[in-house]
């Protein structure tokens, strides 16, 4: 598995987190290293650096790991978990600056062909659903 | 072909090509699941499957007016990009077809100009053009086919080829698409259900002599 | 009610359509109209131009609705299912061309605040996530 | 002011910002209800009672290192976009006072430097800037005022007029930028919770001769 760059998608709610997944999934069956996560330490809508770091542990890919978020504070606490990384695998997490949904599909569709961690991310971060 | 198309005859043609793709969805699910999502044989057996349980009511009308419940029905079953998609073409195909006599046989002229309306309204609800892997690449060289006097035979033979000719493409619309250069190498799945659909029927028009592929 | 653009959110997946109204619902309460619908008529992944048409009704408002859609098969069946309303609905209902999970919260928050449809679509189309 | 803070000392501090924003949280919720998703108050609360949980752990640390587990855990627990910002600015007030003399009170000029270098690590968490309506628009003036010698009554005005000065301003950063115009008019939730831990501390600091308004 460690072949293909892992996923991560972190969404402020648990149910979109799961269905992108669901939509991941069924594109790029169980090839491509996914894990997901939603919700905030209470149980509401938010997200948690510490469900985040283990969800890039869950995605973990020595080919790098992209990670999926919806709005600013899931943005902001997936780098913060980046930052709480072990140094030698923060430099290869990057949080794509593309929608959630449509980016985690279209991310995990490069990483299944292969790609780069920089590639997935630039795919994701360029297409827009067609 | 007979001169009369009646209800009986518009009913074992319909239920004929139902059941063709019907007994190819996992064929075209394993076609889908290379390039897509994996659903396209699931979806089109559920369109046809919904066809199939008013097949009754569709034969009895007039051929346009079926064809335009078919439309409907593939348009509400389907679920895929591809429902709106066949569900336009049939749509479509039955409006061509409106002024044709009750139970009367469409002319070649008739349904390649129908055909060809269907494939302008197809291309408008996909924002899509010929060349860019989806069943519009069997759909467009089968109208010219009819259009230019080809034999049952000889139109099996085209959507057969037509489909085949999707492997080299790169995809340019659906879900394909997302694979960019890696979508080429495979056929596309709404090329070969359209192929599946035409073979069969151009078999029933040409009193069986061809056979879906 | 009938004086916000009315919401839309059309899934692949139920899950993101249900989080994603969620996400809406937790900024802009019950003030905006809003419908969701996610699945094609079989339960699977996918979108329903039945289940569409039946939120367009729910969600509906006077000054129009705009609808949020993930990948291809979601727009094209929106697409199908506006063709479908009734003639002086036709017009004043549109596919916004946006991510479904950050646009649907925009274009909610945007409503809210009074937008005409255009420029609920136009901000939803224009913003990316902060 | 004592010229030591020991454990004891520590824990009341601690306990009575934790607790004076725990008390307020009702009232961050609704000001992030009118230009957020209203779980300000809630996310607050969250993150000090973890912070009370662990309470005297954390104040039998020498200070620096109290800070740092109180910015871990702010950042572990609160789950909004106030969970890394508040975690980093107490983090980075850990990280600079690290030179600190156990049980010593950190100076005018020291608390100021470890303010200044907090302020500059929750702009990069946010990649925000002082303006955009954000709790950012509470510590610096409260920084500058603290730099320039204001004493404790000063540095509460000084954050209850910062806070009262989001009302006016346009969302740039965070949720309520999606507001744009309509943010206008109403106070940022994170100022308004920087203004309550700031004037609780330097109420106490002051020998209680002021008090969160
Ligand atoms: N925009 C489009 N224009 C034309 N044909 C398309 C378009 N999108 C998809 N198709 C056709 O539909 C087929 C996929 O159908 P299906 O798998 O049932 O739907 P989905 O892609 O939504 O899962 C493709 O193989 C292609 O032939
Ligand atoms: N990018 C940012 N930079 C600085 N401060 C921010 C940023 N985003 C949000 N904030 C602050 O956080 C507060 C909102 O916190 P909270 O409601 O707990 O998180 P969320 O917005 O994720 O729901 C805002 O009022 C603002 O002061
Ligand atoms: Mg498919
Ligand atoms: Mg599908
Ligand atoms: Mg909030
Ligand atoms: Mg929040």
């Amino acid at each position: 598995m460690n072949d293909k760059v892992g996923i991560v998608i972190v969404s402020h709610s648990p149910d979109v987190a799961k269905g992108a997944a669901d939509m991941v999934r069924q594109m790029v069956g169980n090839e491509v290293p996914l894990a997901f996560t939603g919700g905030d330490p209470g149980g509401g809508l938010g997200t948690s650096v510490e469900t985040i770091l283990a969800a890039i542990d869950r995605a973990w890919s020595e080919k790098g790991v992209a990670i999926l978020v919806d709005l600013g504070g899931a943005e902001t606490n997936s780098e913060m978990a980046i930052e709480m990384l072990p140094e030698d695998r923060q430099g290869r997490v990057v949080v794509c600056n593309a929608p959630i949904v449509e980016g985690a599909v279209m991310a995990a569709t490069e990483a299944w062909g292969g790609a780069t961690l920089d590639e997935v991310r630039r795919t994701a971060e360029e297409l827009s659903p067609a | 072909m007979t001169t009369t198309l009646d209800a009986a005859g518009r009913r074992a043609l319909i239920e004929t090509a139902a059941a063709a793709v019907i007994a190819r969805a996992d064929e075209l699910t394993a076609l889908d699941q290379a390039i897509g999502d994996g659903d396209h044989g699931l979806n089109m057996k559920r369109g046809f499957e919904a066809v199939l349980a008013d097949l009754d009511a569709i034969a009895a009308k007039p051929l346009p007016e079926g064809l335009k419940q078919i439309g409907t029905t593939m348009v509400m079953k389907v679920g895929g990009a591809s429902g709106p998609l066949y569900g336009t073409l049939f749509l479509q195909l039955g409006k061509s077809l409106a002024e044709l006599a009750p139970d009367a046989v469409p002319s070649r002229a008739e349904l390649a100009a129908a055909l060809k309306a269907a494939i302008v309204a197809v291309k408008a609800r996909g924002k899509s053009e010929v060349g860019q892997k989806t069943l519009l690449d069997v759909l467009a060289p089968v109208q010219a086919a009819l259009a230019g006097g080809a034999d049952a035979a000889a139109l099996t033979a085209c959507a057969h080829e037509a489909a085949a000719a999707t492997v080299p493409l790169k995809a340019i619309r659906g879900r394909a698409s997302f694979l960019g250069d890696r979508s080429i190498g495979h056929m596309d799945p709404g090329a070969r259900s359209s192929e599946i659909l035409i073979s069969t029927l151009a078999a029933i028009a040409g009193g069986n002599s061809g056979a879906a592929a």
